[in-house]
């Protein structure tokens, strides 16, 4: 895995707490799981019908009828229950998932999210992701801060079609982790060795910056 | 913010969460299903103007019975009350405000708000005298009723088993009402018969998985009830 | 019971047939059960929530957490299910009991159905009667064919409020057994011993009837 | 008419009466819950035209991919198709209709049909592209859309053990939207590892009880299923 995305993990897992109840999206989320302490009594919630999952130990025999959203062969821990998908949406819709990690294309400094199309190249449908975003009780978004061509993901206002309004509580990239507020999106930590300018270059949408209380990471 | 760890607690303090003036969901069809226990607590603690929901009145001297000889619910939102004289009695002296939904939509109400809905679009009731005062619209060249979903500030349930992290296990028909109220309410309180560490549930066989429940009391199963034998996993 | 009401069980038990799903309402409907072959495969189905309950054997220890919507204790029969209220009323409303008894207060001859409210002087709730009545593939309505004052129950047009439209099949009671047709309420069989004079002198509906083809039970 | 005892058949018996063009149910949720055999039978026999109703359209050569490939699919009812080029591949070609629904919407739509609904009002999707061209209302002073209903003329279905009245019973993740498609369609048509006679399967453990089921076939575990060992009770 990409040093960057190390980074990124890393800082994720202090966003989650003790007794919680998390979401983990497709890709690099689901990751996630093993930067958190192995004792931590947390149940990750995948919204095809399993709170309680974890990965598979290394050479245990998959159960073929035991998978994740993304497809995974999974456990589960001790507290899981199974359910069908009307029950794991109610759960979902009742926000009764207290964070979800996602990916993004973009983000913008209202909190708009857009993860699920790009007209005209990528349209496989949005899954899970609409309602997760709009009804999570907080939802973070861990993406790369810019695309594969150095462009900004980190928007004023998101261009591709949305998959929530107003949903993202705080973004993690590899540069920095930046809280979305009434006033816009504020920097909490900025990656260690990166200057504000940098930042700003690297990043469309307007920065709250307050270099004094400004953490690394 | 959910705490996974911090759910069982006793009879008192779950019930003491609970104010003046709350809208709360109590489970049960007639007896199985109903958390008396709950219920005898909050009789005790003397909270009033409650509003209570539930599929019936219970009988005069069992479940939410005793709140309504005493004065304290307000309003009772129902399908029957046919075997709790008191209720009706209270209702005909004007002192019990009674709302009359056919149960299966009042069951479904329930699951909306559980769903996280607004409402749902059905036929039944068109043309009866209980389907009266329902706002209705035309789609796809029929008519139907809006029923807005019901929620509570808090839902009372009876469960077989629970865990410390609140999955819960219903028995029999005592299940009925249960896992829709759980779904339905701000905050959720289960009694149970046995209250386990979490894991000595089997996954597939919980109704009511632990996020949707608040706190879990465990009861002592009552002496003389030959059916009270939990099942374990 | 009296005789009139076992008459009009045992006619009624000839309306279920092997391999069906059947719903007794409260009350005479509930005592139907005994009148069907031990044998025969059919499940009963109960509002509250189970399929294929049946009445406890003479001294079994009750199961305090089984009963009936009538509120009694049952046992179940090899096939049986429990189940969530909200999925006992889909099967209801998707039509999945193929017959349901029920009594009434008042049937006319346009197949109305009153059963839940007498205003002023009894209106407990409707309970499930509403969703049985408008959903159930076949409506046989079990009751004595007039009041204990000798007033006519079979009527023209229901005065009482209704349970539901349109809704019955067949009704049966200690004099007549009369489908309802396009054509109005026809009467296919008649009680022995009754002369089709008495039975519209005791009826205030129309019947219909072809003393050819009427039949006796 | 229900007839209890007359459900138990052939795979080929049970998928020869569904007709071209037919809308048909499928459960699952990647490969767990697929009726794979179900399917490979609807391959096999050469119906076409059909609407799709299913949560994803697996991988090509799983499941519903086959029959995508071949053409025998007019319109697909999905929530997502990303592991499937084949299938993007059709859409993008004009080929395959594709109408996406946000998962939970999905199947909280069928399952509104299964609970005999005509559809629910919610705010999901509210203000974004894909919740656009919805019919919305105003109740309680918001605005909320209304989401009809989707049933289907089959549903294909996979159990995990099942008994001849057509009781079914789910495993693990493999239950996702089969007891939803199990209620909204006008026949169902189960696959199941283990086929028992009534009275083998606890009362408590059925996820969908027979009244919901038309037919239901007994298939053979794949043998290199390690996770394939029916549950009995």
């Amino acid at each position: 895995m990409p040093s960057d995305q190390q980074h990124i993990l890393a800082r994720a897992a202090k966003e989650v707490a003790a007794g919680q109840i998390v979401n983990l999206g497709i890709g690099l989320p689901t990751r996630l799981f093993h930067y958190l302490p192995p004792d931590m009594e947390v149940l990750v919630h995948s919204e095809n019908g399993v709170l309680g999952c974890q990965p598979l130990e290394g050479d245990a025999e998959p159960d073929l009828e035991m998978i994740d959203s993304g497809g995974a062969y999974i456990g589960t821990r001790p507290g899981a229950s199974v359910f069908d998908s009307a029950l794991s949406f109610a759960m979902i819709r009742r926000s009764r998932v207290d964070v979800t990690f996602m990916g993004a294309f973009e983000v913008d400094q209202q909190g708009n999210l857009a993860n699920w199309k790009i007209p005209g190249k990528f349209s496989p449908g949005i899954g899970g992701a609409m309602e997760l975003a709009q009804k999570v009780r907080r939802l973070v978004v861990l993406c790369s801060h810019n695309d594969k061509h150095g462009n900004a993901k980190i928007l004023r206002q998101c261009r591709l079609p949305l998959t929530a309004r107003h949903c993202i509580s705080t973004i993690i990239t590899e540069k920095a982790v930046m809280n979305v507020t009434e006033a816009g999106l504020e920097v909490v930590d900025i990656a260690e060795g990166l200057d504000v300018a940098s930042l700003r270059a690297a990043t469309e949408a307007e920065l709250i910056i307050d270099e004094h209380r400004l953490g690394r990471f | 913010m959910t705490r996974l760890n911090h759910k069982h607690t006793t009879l008192e303090a779950a019930i003491a969460a609970i104010p003046d003036g709350a809208s709360i969901m109590v489970g049960g069809f007639g007896t199985p299903g109903t958390p008396c226990a709950l219920l005898d607590e909050l009789l005790a603690q003397g909270q009033k103007r409650l509003t209570l929901i539930k599929n019936d009145a219970n009988e005069p001297d069992i479940g939410i019975g005793p709140l309504i000889r005493a004065g304290r619910v307000e309003r009772l939102i129902t399908s029957h009350i046919g075997l709790n004289r008191v209720a009706i009695e209270e209702m005909n002296q004007g002192r019990l405000a009674v709302e009359i939904h056919p149960q299966g939509l009042l069951a479904e109400k329930i699951r909306c708000a559980g769903a996280g809905h607004y409402g749902f679009l059905t036929d039944i009731g068109l043309g009866t005298e209980i389907g009266e005062g329902r706002r209705e619209i035309d789609c796809d060249g029929r008519t139907w009723a809006i029923e807005p979903a019901i929620r509570a500030d808090f839902a009372l349930v009876h469960a077989d088993l629970a865990d410390t992290y609140g999955n819960l296990v219903y028995r029999g028909t005592a299940i009925n009402f249960n896992p829709l109220m759980a779904m339905a309410a701000d905050r959720v309180i289960a009694q149970a018969y046995r209250v386990e560490a979490p894991g000595r549930l089997a996954p597939a066989s919980i109704h009511t998985p632990c996020a949707f429940v608040s706190q879990v009391v465990q009861i002592a199963p009552a002496a003389d009830r030959p059916g009270d034998h939990a099942h374990a996993v």
